[in-house]
């Protein structure tokens, strides 16, 4: 099986999609003619035409908005967004609009509309340029969130948002376009919910999503030098998140970590540690550990940017501390 | 236009004007909640934006948005129940006042977030391009929505794209307590629009429903010809305070007095009295039939209950 | 010493502030001439004139980014947003200028901005007009979060907002605006962080913050009768929020009760409940109980907009939840 | 103009354009990371905007900032520096090519979002007017900006409010790979503002460094003197990628032919050489200078070091 990117997984997603569903039209600021900042959408202009594939104003509110009306008008619409930095500039629409009308009008206003978004940091981007917006989607009732980590993930979950009549926030990682992988031929739509364990292991549980599951795999291969077994679990989804899943790990290995890219305050990981306190408190030996992104803004300079992003060593540290702990 | 039609036109401003009189009584009897914005006064701007419409177009506007609902045909008992809270209301009781919504109509909501609506509309009319549809979309929204940055954006998609969008800007004056003078440097919401977006604007006495619904009728002709959008400012004025709970001290009577001078409804009768010499009666006839279907609206409304709580997580996702 | 309401102790907060400080500047939407939606800012601009309390146009981006900017040509501008609702389209300005630019720049920026924006559901005004961002903005590093329970420390948490040089988003619960307090004369700023123990108790922990804290106490009274002892703790400030004071309370009672207005996911309890658990872990006796939001957008029908809300009774069947659970 | 006021516009120029040059290889060579847009074709523009402006008055802009930081005084070392990741930088190595920051000069940021600006500068506007100063603010941002919400929430309320704040619209045609034709109804940035903000507009050759600075003057001497805001569309163009990592694959051969003839620095030298005949060695002398100072930057930069990451937490909060 040859390998694919994980932007040719996107791609791959966005094309099929296409062909399958006359519905499903692309637009999003230099998507068409530039082919996408991140070149996610090479060639669907020239495959697809202007009509299903277009390029918009710096417009990232109109652009959602568009979205959600165009979806009450029987399309599917799947825009980009250049980069997660600019949904704060939609937000409003986001989780404002979006996410509540079909509950606010008593099921009646139907949207099957999937937001795309490439974020995280690493690129000395900057403050402004380096969010995890995460957190804030998840919060949010009515929105699902999905974070793939591997190219057949992508591309599988990216044609299940798009089929889903649901509202979806997709996250790209911007660090993992050029990640290679296996992509199976005619994949089927992934399941928006599931978590999957890429690693099994009986003494501590690693928790990622995005570009943190490769964190903790890192973390698990050199955990497993030092004889300490670690499952790895990659979330996928985050919005519904498989409780069941990372819960039942947890029962089996009584420790836990969990890595996020955003802060910690109000994050991923407190969601996820709380959710398995409360589902696993007697399986646990030890408190959960959070590994997360530093409590600043994300700096220009290298080295500290560096020193913000959860790396595999801060993971490892993070197990021994769990570990170190005797069973009661 | 006909006799028949212009009795018409009487009897749903009637109707809009009637239903939030009823809306005011059921508010003070505690059993309507929430913010409630009412509609009268400004009856012949939706009904003349409206009027030439088909069934298949798409309205879409603000919170204001009784007038709408009820003058594009929706049911005055759905729309009471609604916001009543109870499950027999046009959303189920979730919406209420300002998120009225009904598919069957083609009214696709009302909305609490000034401006979030007209980048909906943009999609509404992307859609309907996309899919080689004559219809248009109708989106209707205050002077105050004019300084809300979304608004800008959709504006220049809609020109940018041609979209059969015809933006009708409500301007009643005021944003609650705050007059355009104040709020917005180019006081002409038709001048605002038209050169930063390159559509064609009118502006026009939003209290004569005649007028509203020519320009209305060239704004439709032109969308649906696939020109594009239209802009057209109506100049109102809202009765009452921006919503039950605003007593609208910052206006003075005789400001108040002098639109009330220009009410559209005794300015229709006049012109149908003027044109054909109805007796009185037939009015007197029209306004009975309005306080009859006002009172089963109250009724129907009344005959509903809320959701059960245990319902309370249903339509959250579709599945 | 005569009652207050949270409204008047909020004014006289501005009032004061704008005697003692000339930079102190006022503006929001009918926040001069209509006084406010909610009155907070009532005879102010008669007061102080129009240079320092103006009305806005409906541009909430505009208003904070002119807070911003006003910041740094060294005034001190108190900008209402008229609901917390409408900080949504305000976001990018809020957590991608305000939040970062001190760090951004190295330092060299300043931003004595205080955000007051009143939150909370309840009134029956609609998914659009009911939510509690809170979480939004105790994620975000470089905000302080301040949200008062009561007319004394709403008043003495203001000045000390106004006072302070950091962008603080200072939360008003509509619900309280006419709760009555005790407000003594000449009220030093209080201290952004503290926690304040509002009734003390040995046989369980339930913290709250705005609208909660009163939730919490309605429950305390509740349990005492049941012969339960119950400590309430008033975070009121939820960003930095008093950790510290929160883990005492848990170590001396082994158990807990978090309660928050919002969407459980990725919320305040879960930040709360996570931190406890890493703090105490040793100390817990049972799983902390979260009291949440439903998850779910606020509906309008009463009965459906009430069983979103925490209750008293809600937080009394959690309380008893965590009693019953036996020391191991 | 004198002779040695029109050799420091010839200098200025040079340095920021020798300024990108060297960013450019130090790009390359891996020193500089992030995105990286360089301000190269343009320099008429900003120096022109930033000519007659006082060193109290307050300048803000884009992520394209390097050239209004180094026009303005900034020095190229500190500049480099903060390319560089080195707490020798002017934001200590945290702020980037993106967000350059010097209190020193008034240069009060760069900003990444576009548009995002706009309403700080506005703010900027009525500090100045509430203390009753006579400075102005200069905000610069390109024609992609004028398509985001809050660029209109913006100089609706500059207007509004008649602030000293002048808007400088660098029109280079293109938001990356989008030419202003393909994102904005109005084509002419200058008309999209005038009648919607009702504000003085002026329409400018932006490789004209004289064209630049002198309708810059009229914006200031009106804003000195609390007549409010201007806007000023400068028609220039970038002679690179929108930023290092772009190609511009977009844009063809002819169209940039076309804007280097306009190139504002041999521009000036002609006319220099023009109105006084000066020796090809004085400008030579220049131009040794420009690299002499660009190379002490870059060994300036090369000097410093990154914040150790103890450091980290630094400058979240003030204290
Ligand atoms: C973004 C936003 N800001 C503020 C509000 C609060 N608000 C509700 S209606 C209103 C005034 C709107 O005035 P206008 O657009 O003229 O409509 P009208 O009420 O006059 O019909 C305001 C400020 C809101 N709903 N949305
Ligand atoms: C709100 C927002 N959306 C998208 C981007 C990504 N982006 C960065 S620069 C740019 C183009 C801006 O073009 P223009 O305003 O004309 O300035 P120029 O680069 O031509 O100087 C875009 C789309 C952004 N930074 N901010
Ligand atoms: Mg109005
Ligand atoms: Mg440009």
């Amino acid at each position: 099986m040859a390998k694919t990117s994980y932007r040719d997984a996107l791609n791959q997603a966005l094309r099929e999609e296409m062909q399958r569903d006359e519905s499903v039209v692309l637009f999003g600021e230099d998507v068409a003619e530039y082919e996408g900042s991140f070149k996610v959408t090479r060639g669907l202009l020239k495959e697809f035409g202007p009509k299903r594939v277009f390029d918009t104003p710096i417009s990232e509110a109109g652009i959602v908005g568009m979205a959600i009306g165009a979806a009450m008008g029987k399309i599917r619409p799947v825009p980009e967004l250049m980069t997660a930095n600019f949904a704060y500039v939609a937000m409003d629409q986001i989780l404002n609009h979006l996410a509540l009308m079909h509950y606010m009008f008593g099921g009646q206003a139907t949207l099957p509309v999937t937001i795309r978004m490439p974020g995280g940091g690493g690129h000395q981007l900057g403050s402004q340029h380096s969010h995890s917006p995460e957190p804030i989607f998840v919060h949010t009732p009515g929105l699902f969130v999905v974070y793939p980590a591997t190219p057949a993930d992508a591309k599988a979950l990216l044609k299940a948002a798009i089929r889903d009549d649901n509202p979806v926030i997709f996250l790209e990682h911007e660090g993992l376009y050029n990640l290679e992988g296996e992509v199976p031929d005619n994949l089927e739509p992934g399941v928006i919910g599931e978590a999957k364990a890429l690693r099994e292991g009986s003494d501590i549980t690693l928790v990622g999503y995005g570009a943190m599951t490769h964190v903790a795999l890192e973390a698990a291969e050199a955990l497993a030098k030092e004889g300490v077994k670690a499952e790895v679990i990659d979330l996928r989804t985050l919005r519904p998140w498989d409780k069941e899943a990372v819960a039942a790990s947890v029962s089996k290995t009584h420790r836990a970590v969990v890595i996020e890219e955003c802060p910690p305050a109000c994050g991923i990981a407190a969601e996820v540690a709380t959710n398995l306190y409360e589902l696993a408190f007697d399986a646990l030996d030890a408190p959960i550990e959070r590994v997360s992104g530093a409590d600043v803004p994300l700096p220009y300079a290298k080295n500290l940017e560096q020193a913000c992003i959860p790396h595999g060593t801060d993971v490892v540290r993070a197990a021994k501390k769990a570990m170190a702990r005797q069973d009661p | 236009m006909r006799k028949d039609e212009l009795m018409r036109v009487y009897y749903q401003m009637q109707l809009a004007r009637g239903f939030e009189t009823r809306v005011a009584e059921q508010y003070m009897k505690g059993r309507i909640g929430g913010f409630c914005h009412l509609y009268s006064g400004e009856e012949a701007v939706a009904l003349g934006a409206l009027w030439s419409l088909r069934k298949d177009d798409y309205v879409i506007g603000s919170y204001r948005d009784h007038g709408y609902y009820i003058l594009r045909g929706g049911d005055p008992g759905k729309a009471m129940a609604e916001l009543f809270g109870h499950a027999n209301g046009c959303c189920k009781g979730k919406g209420g006042s300002m998120h009225l919504f009904d598919p069957d109509i083609n009214f696709l909501g009302g909305y609490a977030i000034v401006g979030g609506m007209c980048p909906i509309a943009v999609g509404l009319g992307l859609a309907i391009q996309y899919r080689g549809e004559d219809r248009v979309v109708l989106c209707a929204f205050g002077d105050g929505a004019t300084n809300q940055g979304a608004y800008h954006e959709a504006l220049n998609m809609a020109s940018l794209y041609k979209l059969p969008v015809i933006w009708v800007c409500e301007n009643n004056r005021y944003a609650i307590g705050t007059s355009v003078t104040r709020s917005s440097a180019q006081e002409s919401m038709a001048r605002k629009a038209k050169t930063a977006y390159d559509l064609p604007v009118s502006v026009v006495d939003g209290m004569d429903f005649f007028k509203m619904q020519s320009v209305m009728e060239r704004a439709i002709k032109r969308a649906r010809e696939g020109k594009g959008p239209s802009f057209i400012e109506a100049k109102c004025y809202r009765y009452r305070g921006h919503s039950m709970s605003d007593p609208a001290t910052y206006r003075d009577k005789k400001e108040v007095e002098f639109w009330k001078q220009r009410d559209p409804i005794p300015r229709i009768k006049a012109v149908i009295q003027h044109d054909f010499d109805v007796p009185d009666e037939e009015f007197k006839a029209l306004d009975t039939k309005v306080r009859q279907v006002l009172e089963e609206a109250v009724k129907f409304a009344e005959a509903g209950h809320e959701l059960p709580p245990e319902r309370l997580h249903e339509d959250l996702y579709v599945d």
